[in-house]
């Protein structure tokens, strides 16, 4: 069930992030991720950063593997399946999208659905310097506004992309808040919007093995990340005590985040 | 509403139903053996565990053939002993019927983990002898009758609870492996594990998972489980646990007929989901209602003495 | 047009193409034999052929699963040694490349026949070292390596033809007898025979095969056929012939990466008809053309040092 | 994908003959055979004498299973697998039937069929002696005229049913001749409708095993009856040396008719 397909674009979106675009045609929908194998190395899951043909996955160097995509030629090989997961709900009117780091990956193909179907869009987007910004164009193609922010100050807020949700917030009504990034600035997302009675959907991430809901390495508590989310409800989140302070690694182990 | 009693005893353990959730899946947490168990299982056994923490093979780790098969080769994940009891609290905790299973290198290591493990609180403990695709551990010893009787004979001595002997399918004579289990003292047998197996891509030239070489699981094996059950039945008087291909309560009623008297289910929680312990309870009363049938265990091993219509 | 050239050689034998009759399948009376040939098989095996007619189990001798898997325990029933020849006969006379499966219960017994099969002229024989439900033949002689070895070495000793030893998938080192079967002078090893199993029924409440158990075939065990012929390819150095569950051109190529010179088809002509092998050829031409092969032959074992992109 | 199906009906249609019904819902037609499993015994193949709801084969005793199944009473379960083989083509407008024995068994449910298509069907049925004539009735029901012969002279022409036809040829115009009986019948049966250029279909038998083209069991000359036939042209069989004089037993031994 894995198809074998070529790479058959590559697109330099940030000093550390690639996305591979290529041809992959069972339907899927926005949060949903796939399995990517790279042949000789490993098979990692990602979020689809385009859900439609040719599809995409927007790649950020973190370890070996995901280094190794960064350098990948158009016209590599690579081994899709999937899709796995569920998706986001594309029925809340106004939506805020926080996205940290490569979090906006998943959250882009979402924030551009939601709007095809008719719902408003403001978009917090954080990073660690400026070049790091990902998909800034794209979400301003769609979104009312679109604010960033960056750890060392070289665009935008000089500081943490929570602290823009918290304003955007206080500032406007929203029916909901989608976001993507480390844990623990989802954390702080979700207690924000929680003061305000704002329903919050974090895309979260797991050690993958078989993605089918099967092997248990990506358990989340109760959850498999795989077949229940990767896109969750705060409130389960919040019910979860390892959310934002440890995950488990390929053995199994739980380590702290 | 079906009334056909589905309780089942194994070694003296009376368990709510016989399907089990097999070792390996959603065994390596806590939680989702209490999953498991609230989800309908009637014993959950706990993913293989090692004296050390173990990452596995890297991905791709599974490959699968459509709905009748999986290729796996995860290569033995677990966080190590130390690390598992938390893991087990929290399936205690919900009431489960645990099952410990471990997996070592030799007699000595299997006694040591055995009493860990059996320090934990499970039921039992299940001995995975059998897994294809581990160097110097699983069915590499597993395959030796001598081998067997060692260290089910050391882990005897070492726990009070029974013990369960998982026999691989990768030989010759199957029953001569469950024998010597027997012999040394073991509670029951379960049978079987994933049966040695392969898959090459073709475009890249390349065998498809990391490790090459996997153990093949789901419906494609079921005849190849209920083969080895049969001749495992024939020759030994312990209980022995179906494993391998099932996903029907005429799958269960096949192995039950075979000798088992209860049976794992591994696979069919990948293909149809977690709802399939309570799904196939229901199920399964109401099959043997249709036939008939009373107590499952009343079926036990029948298929051997077959009654012919004058 | 596919230009991919097919021939493939074995032994020093050339075939037009490396897809073979598998034994068993069409090869009683050398009308099918030569009706394979005719429908495009590169080589056509014939049923296994012992001293004397054997009527084989009764019926039912065959089970299936959907399209991914068949159940059966034929008995080897076969016409015998003696009346074989004229079969023998009508399929040379149309030109088949004919290879004579024999099957005995000892090392002497198989060199008596394999004397006479060798005189019918067929072009190789095939020693059936493991069928898996004759009770003291088959896989009862195969899983042994010193049997192995004593029934190739007398088979060597009684024949000029290459000889092909066909070994059984329910070992747990099946790259040891394929060793035994060469270091005993075999010019090629074919594996796999079926993979010992059963079906019960449920309502009947017994085995559902005559024998009771059987072996099964078809695509549920070609992941088991590779692993098979994987292991054997990094044992031996004679040619390996695949066989189990192949009926596409990326099942035929994933045996030629793993490591087969050639390939038996059994089942498939049951499931597709015996126009697989004609329709086979062709799809194989194709992905050989669409993955920029020339020769077959270039890919034999070449998933064991694959080639890892930049 | 046997299925395990009760007798719901058992006729005794002759002395040594037994019509079993059972639910079994494969849509089959006039020429079809099943596998029938009788627990505990053996697996025959069986042309279907009711190709409708519910099924039904007509049973002659011939050896150890088939006499016990005579025997067997209503509310027995037994296996079912099939249809198998080609059907009767249904087109020619003239048929005239010729039975030989428990041949009739295949060629009533075909002549109705036929009939129900708008043909006309004359019928020449033969039997060892009267009460073993099989289906007069049920072909009377359909056919234009029913004749009828026993080897014994008890009913009809004392004779063989090859008289019947051959006169019937004689007498009258048909588009095809449909029989199913001993080879040396059937034989007789060709060449006296090739004389006048009728052409003639015979279902035949031979040991079956797998019913799936496979096991060659069913090997007659280049064909295997289970699936090129049980329903073969004239022709094909008169180019096979052995139609009429040798079949092959379990073994695949040739061996005499
Ligand atoms: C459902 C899902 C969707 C995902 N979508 C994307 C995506 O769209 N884009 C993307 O770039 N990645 C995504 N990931 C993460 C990705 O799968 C890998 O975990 C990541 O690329 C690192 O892989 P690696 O083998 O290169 O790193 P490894 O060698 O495994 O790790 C190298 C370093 O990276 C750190 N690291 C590994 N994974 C993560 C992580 N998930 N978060 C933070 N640090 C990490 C490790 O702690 C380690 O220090 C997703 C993961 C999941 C579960
Ligand atoms: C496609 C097909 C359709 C058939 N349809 C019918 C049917 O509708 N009704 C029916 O009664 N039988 C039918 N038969 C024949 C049937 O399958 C068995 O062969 C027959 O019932 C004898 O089985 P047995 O096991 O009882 O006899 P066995 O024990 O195998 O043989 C006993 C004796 O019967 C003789 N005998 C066996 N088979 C035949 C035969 N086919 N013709 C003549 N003599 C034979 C043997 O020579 C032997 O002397 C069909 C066969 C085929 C291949
Ligand atoms: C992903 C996966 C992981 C497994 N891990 C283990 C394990 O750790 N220990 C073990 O004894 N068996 C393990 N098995 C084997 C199963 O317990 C079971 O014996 C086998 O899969 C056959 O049953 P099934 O067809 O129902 O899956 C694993 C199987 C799969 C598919
Ligand atoms: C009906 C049947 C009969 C067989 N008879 C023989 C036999 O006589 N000798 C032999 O070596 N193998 C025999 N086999 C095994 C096949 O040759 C082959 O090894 C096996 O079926 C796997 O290939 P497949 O999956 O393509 O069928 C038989 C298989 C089937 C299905
Ligand atoms: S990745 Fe295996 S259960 Fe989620
Ligand atoms: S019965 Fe097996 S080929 Fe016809």
């Amino acid at each position: 069930m894995r198809v074998i397909t070529e790479v058959s674009e590559r697109v330099v979106e940030t000093p550390s992030t690639v996305t591979l675009r290529f041809r992959y045609t069972p339907p899927a929908g926005p949060g949903q991720f796939v399995m990517i194998w790279i042949p000789g190395d490993d098979e990692l899951p990602m979020s689809l950063s385009y859900t439609g043909e040719p599809k995409g996955v927007t790649i950020k160097a973190m370890g070996t593997t995901s280094r190794n995509a960064l350098s990948m030629p158009a016209g590599t090989l690579v081994g899709i399946r999937g899709p796995y997961g569920n998706r986001f709900d594309l029925s809340p009117r106004r939506i805020l999208v926080v996205g940290g780091g490569s979090g906006t990956a998943v959250l882009a193909p979402a924030a551009e659905a939601a709007v095809r179907g008719g719902s408003r869009v403001v978009a917090a987007l954080g990073a660690t310097t400026a070049p790091e910004l990902l998909f800034v164009g794209r979400m301003k193609a769609i979104s009312e506004s679109v604010e960033v922010s960056t750890d060392d100050g070289s665009l935008g807020h000089h500081g943490f992309v929570t602290d823009l949700s918290q304003r955007l917030l206080a500032q406007q009504p929203f029916d909901a808040v989608w976001t993507c990034g480390p844990e623990i600035m989802m954390r702080k997302v979700i207690s924000a919007a929680k003061e305000r009675g704002v329903p919050v959907f974090c895309s979260m991430e797991r050690q993958m093995k078989c993605a089918m809901g099967m092997c248990d390495a990506c358990a989340l508590g109760p959850y498999h990340v795989c077949t229940d989310g990767p896109v969750f409800p705060a409130d389960r989140l919040m019910a979860i005590p390892e959310f934002g302070h440890t995950k488990r690694d390929s053995s199994g182990r739980r380590v702290p985040l | 509403m079906p009334v056909a009693d589905l309780r089942t005893t194994v070694a003296g353990l009376t368990f709510r139903n016989p399907l089990w959730l097999a070792s390996g899946i959603w065994g390596e947490s806590g939680n989702s053996l209490k999953g498991a168990w609230e989800a309908g299982a009637g014993g959950v056994v706990t993913k293989s565990i090692g004296s050390d923490p173990r990452m596995g093979y890297p991905n791709p780790t599974i490959e699968t053939y459509e709905k009748w098969g999986m290729l796996n080769a995860m290569g033995l994940p677990n966080p190590g002993i130390d690390e598992y009891p938390q893991e087990i609290a929290i399936a205690r905790a919900a009431g489960a019927a645990v099952i410990g299973s471990i997996f070592g290198a030799d007699a000595d290591e299997f006694a040591h983990l055995a009493s860990k493990m059996a320090a934990t609180g499970v039921l039992a403990l299940e001995l995975n002898l059998s897994c294809p695709h581990a160097k110097g551990l699983g069915s590499e010893i597993g395959q030796d009758p001598d081998q067997v009787r060692e260290v089910v004979s050391a882990v005897k001595r070492a726990v009070q609870i029974p013990v369960i002997a998982k026999i691989t399918p990768n030989h010759y004579d199957v029953a001569s492996l469950a024998q010597a289990a027997e012999s040394a003292g073991a509670d029951a047998i379960s049978a079987i594990n994933t049966v040695r197996a392969l898959a090459i891509d073709v475009q890249l030239r390349r065998p498809v998972l990391a490790n090459g070489l996997g153990g093949l699981s789901g419906p494609a094996i079921k005849p190849v489980g209920l083969a080895c059950v049969w001749q495992i039945y024939d020759r030994v008087n312990i209980p022995i646990i179906g494993v391998g291909g099932i996903e029907s309560a005429d799958d269960v009623i096949e192995y039950v007929l075979a000798g088992a008297r209860a049976v794992e289910l591994g696979t069919a929680v990948a293909f149809r989901g977690i709802g399939i312990f309570s799904g196939l309870a229901k199920e399964l009363s109401q099959r043997l209602d249709s036939l008939k049938v009373h107590r499952l265990e009343e079926l036990v091993g029948a298929a051997h003495s077959p009654v012919t219509p004058e």
